[in-house]
């Protein structure tokens, strides 16, 4: 359970002192290597500080939460699932963005197709891969091909950016619209031609209401949101907010 | 045999856990029913995109049993009653599917069949043929997950079976294939069927793989549980609570009125 | 068609080595005590156990030899075989299991059907075609299971306990039909049974098994008048000792002497049947000069008669009436003398 | 019967077939085989993240199919068995799992057990106990997802047996409980081991229903499939796929090992 | 502890109508034809098949009344059964099968096991405690399933056919352990047979069954004595005819005439032995007033006779020795009178 670090955690309303205890951060997926290190230097930091993290779909965490988890601090991967939790009155104070995301066109190593640009998603005898409109990287897409003006054609439209990643790795997909994070993270496998104008993606990060260790929670949330945070997050392929 | 005497009263030792056992299934559905949303239903269901995700899942888990029931039964046999050399490995490899997790099979898929794969290089190559994104491959995705299930519900009822029969039918002059035709399998139909239906609806619920090797395209693709992902990681779980109960519907529909039939015949 | 089979084969405690020859077109009945090997040879010539050790040739056409490893295979062998506990297939009607072998032959489907109508019709099984073996009573799927076994016209018929859950007004009819069947049947046949009758009546020759090996061979009159074993004399319903003969007296192991209406030397089998003895209270006073102190150990009562056991020197079993039963006052554990007439005694080489 | 003579021989019919149903299930595996990092496996495999996950792994999936064991061969049995009202659509209620997208799963999950769920409120409230995102949530999810597969087989094994035998048994004057413990039981034994087969290792892959329902903490929740979900969240496909390998080998190791000994032993 | 029992029950093409009275202690032997509905009456008072109609009483407490809504569960009868198939559990072992009743019924497992084992004796199966049913020959099996069913001391005792497998030397032993054991056995016993031999030695009284009706009862002298049905009259090896009489002669539908010794009148059955038959090759002239031409249908050995079956307005069957057979030259579609001293004949009402 994560409700013993609320018993080491100083009572509430008290002078703020070093964060202390169990910090439990329910993260989307996508933060999985960034987090991790931060963590790293924050337990550095705080000695008498644990983070626990439990990564998964923003949506599933969502829904944690709003079944009751006793977490205390939720990070997820767009706004609107964090806008769902906000809404389920989980969530304690405005969640701040602290990262955002963009877009880039990636093809497998060497660029066998020679694309060149978003015109190229347009080619029907280029295999493309986008994100379902639906979804957060989706909705991007689509902004960013409505604004270029093209109108694509798709041969798969993936549920997760990471799909879409791991096609265009696999050189099942000639093309795919994703996101940069993702296209680090695949390494070598993978190309990224620049494309202008990429819309962006927020990440959000809240204290939740009822945080059993509100004091940690929100240490955590400072180290995100400030310099810690910024650094590594930018060392993944994040922009700043 | 219809007529013979029921005994109705369950000993406690049975009916606890089995209740037990029920609640916990039953129960969550519960909960999905208790929060779908009712008003949206009519708007959700009727949709285009929902009515051909649900043909194409029927019709895609339907293909899929088959092929199964065609590969998977003559696998089973092979395991129960062959003296094939290095046996329980190759039973042990049938089986894995079902601890892979679906997404590592939907990748293990495209390293064989995609289109620098293994196999699906030389198909490529020489047919110009690339199954990913195509229907077929969703098939293909189901048949890797959910036949392991139909083959070992199969080899189960074939163990269970009496093997002397066989016997008799060989010393009648039967040839393996008309004794596994007319004898082994209807001696095993109850196996045979339990394992379709499980693997129907495995392969009706299957996701990960298909979302990996197949990926998600309306019409050729995209199936309901696609279609239920899509909406949960679009912060809509309502609409992926429809679906699923939607899917629900369908499927217990299905099995219920076909057992009902299939029993019904063979009693 | 001929059968020659040397088998050999372990399983379990049994130890068997049986060799069988078969004439062209004859039938032998295989008797023999519960756990003998019956079925097991059955088993062995259908090739469906494997021989351990030996050959069996049917018409000149090597089907097992282990030591040069060859193994037909059942399907391959034309055996015919109907086993003690049927194994109709369950989910056929009865039509179809007697015409399964047909149709496994490749007989189009209709030719089979009316084929196998025939000889239900000749089982006393007409419209019984669409059941299903569930829903038969044990004697008629008895009768199925036979006519399964016989409508694929196989070289080697092997039929164990065919008739014996036949009731005593089907039995004849059935036992008739088989027994026509097998007069016209150039293959051969093996019939495992617990009625001597049956044995006698089908068995061109008789084979008495026990523990594995064949104890007495012959004719079936020849077996019954001169019995080898106590399990062959009772099933023919005589007393049998077992001695040593010096002139016209022989010495059983208990040192009981039995006397003799002929000079005989060495060891020898001493028969006589139940009805030949007779039973009084005191040491006869008469011609029999074999007479024995007894303690009755059993009676039964056996159609007219009644079956009397008696243990002593020398066992015997009496047939007697039951006005002699009630005049002597036999009951178990009662004394008693047996006597029997030596002229009525056979003696023949141990 | 360890002595009877086998036919070696297998017809095309079935060969064919069979030969192509076992490359579907084991090309993809090798394919993962070919792909994998060889040269970094020993240091992923020693990492003490995956050792954790491991030991999880196997101890949830055996006590899961060890509950699903006690509930579902019940329920099994009363599908059978019984003459119970509204069998047909118990039986369809029971299957429904089978289809439900894993993750739908988990959100019904917490809907009935999670602190402000129908029971979880209740047991929060009364006992003080929570059952999300406690190891405890990982079983009940895996038992939620693999316990219909353990009654579909059972109950198909049960369908093949003879009940004439439970007939006997009560003229013996055995009780109900008796004649399942002593006389039914034994002999669908394969079919139950077929079942628990199918459940454990449907259990030891569980990832959707579990992710959402008990959340994925190292060392309480985390089991083998989440880690890989982490790996491939971080970009780290070959730690994946030497996950998946993993997971196979410690399977495949089981299955067959406790497969040869249990039919070792039955025979 | 008696048992009385209405059975109405009707299943595809068999309608059963029986009524039974089973005295305390008394065996009954059920007789009668494949498909008669002997093994569906006892499943019916083992409680396995629902009655349509009726009633079952045993030792005064209702067992079944559909009408009352009236029904004891199997295991609440305390009825033992041997089934035609046996049905051992085949995953215990023989020990654990014979114990399993004892086990049921709490008795602690070593007093069960010492007791199975002190039966299996009985049955001449010692040593074979650890076998399972499927490494059983078929009369071991049967032998076990008996034992299986005794030891448990039912009230109600159902045996199908229980030595139906057994092997010549063991079914007396058997039968003699069965007859002691019911003899000292204060429940009922039904045991279906088809051997007349076993129920006259097992049974107090005989029931004949045919097409699921009770055509004759009484004690086994009776029945064998005056046969009712073709089937009893085969079963018992005698000849039957029925007629009308008027004084000393009697017509058979077929237009035939028949003399008796004694005056009858009206319905009546005609019965005498095959032994008692005469074959000649002309119209016999000695003091046989019953003499008819008749066609020979079939010969067949017989122990030492041969049983002629002839065909015609009177049909018979006659034993002969192989002598007269060879003399007359009998064979198949051969022509032949036969004659019958009237003073053979017995003549009973219909
Ligand atoms: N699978 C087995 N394993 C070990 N022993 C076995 C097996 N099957 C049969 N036996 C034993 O082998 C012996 C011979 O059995 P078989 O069935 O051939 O006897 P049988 O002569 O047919 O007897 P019956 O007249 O009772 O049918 C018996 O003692 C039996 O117990
Ligand atoms: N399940 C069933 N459905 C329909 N008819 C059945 C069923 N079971 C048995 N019968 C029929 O009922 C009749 C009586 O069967 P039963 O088994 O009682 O005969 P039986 O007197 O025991 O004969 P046998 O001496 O051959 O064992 C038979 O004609 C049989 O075919
Ligand atoms: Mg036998
Ligand atoms: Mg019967």
């Amino acid at each position: 359970g994560g409700d013993d670090g609320g018993s080491a955690a100083p009572p509430a309303g008290a002078p703020a002192t070093t964060p202390a205890g169990t910090v439990t951060v329910l993260a989307a997926a996508s933060l999985t290597e960034s987090f991790e290190t931060l963590a790293g230097q924050l337990e550095d930091e705080y000695p008498d500080l644990e983070i626990v993290y439990s990564f998964g779909p923003s949506s599933g965490l969502v829904e944690q939460v709003l079944a009751g988890a006793p977490a205390d601090v939720l990070a997820t991967a767009d706004t609107s699932t964090m806008d769902d939790a906000v809404a389920g009155g989980v969530v304690d104070g405005e969640p701040v963005i602290f990262a955002r995301n963009t877009l880039a066109l990636a093809v497998p190593a060497g660029n066998p197709d020679n694309v060149t640009g978003l015109a190229d998603l347009a080619n029907e005898d280029l295999r493309v891969a986008i994100c379902e409109p639906q979804v957060p990287c989706g909705g991007a897409a689509q902004r960013l091909l409505d604004a270029a003006g093209v109108t694509a054609a798709p041969d798969t439209l993936t549920t997760d950016v990471k799909e879409a990643a791991s096609l265009v790795a696999l050189g099942e997909a000639d093309a795919a619209l994703i996101y940069v994070t993702d296209a680090a993270a695949e390494g070598d496998a993978v190309e990224i031609i620049e494309v202008a104008d990429a819309v962006v993606n927020e990440y959000p990060v809240a204290v939740l209401a009822d945080a059993p260790n509100p004091e940690g929670a929100r240490a955590v949330v400072d180290a995100i949101t400030g310099e810690p945070g910024r650094t590594v997050l930018a060392e993944a392929g994040f922009l700043e907010p | 045999m219809s007529r013979r005497t029921a005994d109705l009263r369950v000993p406690a030792a049975l009916l606890i856990p089995a209740a037990l056992g029920v609640a916990i299934l039953v129960l969550p559905m519960a909960g999905l029913v208790a929060r779908a949303p009712w008003g949206d239903l009519p708007s959700i269901l009727a949709s285009d995109e929902v009515l051909t995700a649900l043909r194409l899942s029927l019709v895609t888990a339907t293909v899929s049993t088959g092929v199964a029931l065609v590969c998977g039964v003559p696998v089973a046999w092979l395991l129960a009653r062959t003296a094939l050399p290095g046996r329980s490995v190759l039973r042990g490899l049938v089986t894995v599917p079902l601890v892979l997790p679906p997404v590592v099979g939907g990748v293990a898929l495209l390293m064989v069949f995609g289109r620098r794969g293994l196999v699906g290089a030389w198909l490529y190559d020489t047919f110009g043929v690339s199954l990913p994104f195509t229907t077929e491959a969703v098939v293909l995705a189901q048949v890797f997950v959910a036949m392991p299930f139909l083959i070992v519900a199969v080899e189960g009822a074939l163990r269970t079976a009496d093997r002397r029969y066989d016997d008799v039918a060989a010393t009648l002059g039967a040839t393996p294939w008309t004794t596994f035709r007319r004898v082994t399998l209807p001696a095993v139909a109850p196996g045979v069927l339990a394992g379709a239906v499980l693997c129907w609806a495995r392969a009706l619920g299957e996701f990960g793989a298909t979302v990996t090797f197949a990926g998600s395209f309306p019409g050729t693709t995209r199936t309901l549980p696609l279609e239920a992902y899509v909406a949960i990681n679009a912060g809509d779980s309502d609409v992926a609570i429809v679906l699923s109960l939607l899917m629900i519907a369908v499927s217990v529909t299905i099995l219920v009125g076909l057992r009902d039939r299939w029993i019904g015949a063979s009693q | 068609m001929s059968l020659s089979a040397d088998l050999a084969f372990r399983r379990g405690d049994l130890d068997l080595r049986v060799a069988l020859d078969v004439a062209p077109g004859a039938v032998v009945a295989l008797l023999g005590p519960n756990g003998a090997g019956k079925s097991t040879t059955l088993e062995l010539l259908a090739g469906i156990l494997p021989l351990d050790d030996g050959r069996v040739e049917l018409d000149g056409v090597t089907l097992d030899d282990p030591a040069g490893g060859v193994h037909v295979r059942p399907r391959d062998r034309r055996v015919g075989m109907v086993v003690q506990d049927y194994l109709l297939f369950p989910k056929m009607s009865v039509l179809e299991n007697v015409a399964f072998g047909l149709r496994s032959r490749g007989l189009p489907r209709d030719r089979a059907r009316a084929e196998a109508r025939e000889w239900l019709g000749r089982m006393g099984l007409d419209g019984y075609e669409r059941r299903r073996p569930g829903e038969l009573s044990g004697g008629q799927a008895q009768r199925v299971a036979l006519a399964r076994a016989l409508i694929v016209e196989p070289r080697l018929l092997l039929l164990d306990e065919p008739l014996a859950a036949l009731d005593a007004g089907t039995r004849p009819a059935v036992r008739a039909e088989l027994r026509r069947h097998l007069a016209g049947y150039a293959g051969c046949t093996l019939v495992v049974t617990h009625d001597p009758l049956e044995a006698m009546v089908l068995g061109d020759r008789v084979v008495v098994l026990e523990g594995g090996r064949v104890v007495q061979q012959g004719a079936p009159a020849e077996v019954a008048r001169r019995p080898r074993t106590d399990y062959v004399a009772r099933l023919v319903g005589l007393n049998l000792l077992t001695g040593t003969a010096s002139g016209r007296t022989a010495e059983l192991p208990s040192g009981a002497v039995v006397a003799l209406a002929h000079e005989a030397r060495g060891p020898v089998h001493i028969a006589f049947p139940p009805v030949a003895v007779t039973l009084s209270p005191r040491r006869p006073e008469g011609s029999a000069r074999n007479a024995w102190p007894l303690v009755i150990a059993d009676l039964e009562a056996h159609g007219d008669l009644v079956r009397v056991t008696a243990d002593g020197a020398v066992p015997v079993l009496a047939d007697v009436t039951p006005l002699a039963v009630a005049d002597l006052g036999l009951e178990p554990g009662g004394q008693v003398w047996a006597s029997v007439k030596a002229t009525e005694i056979s003696v023949y080489p141990a």
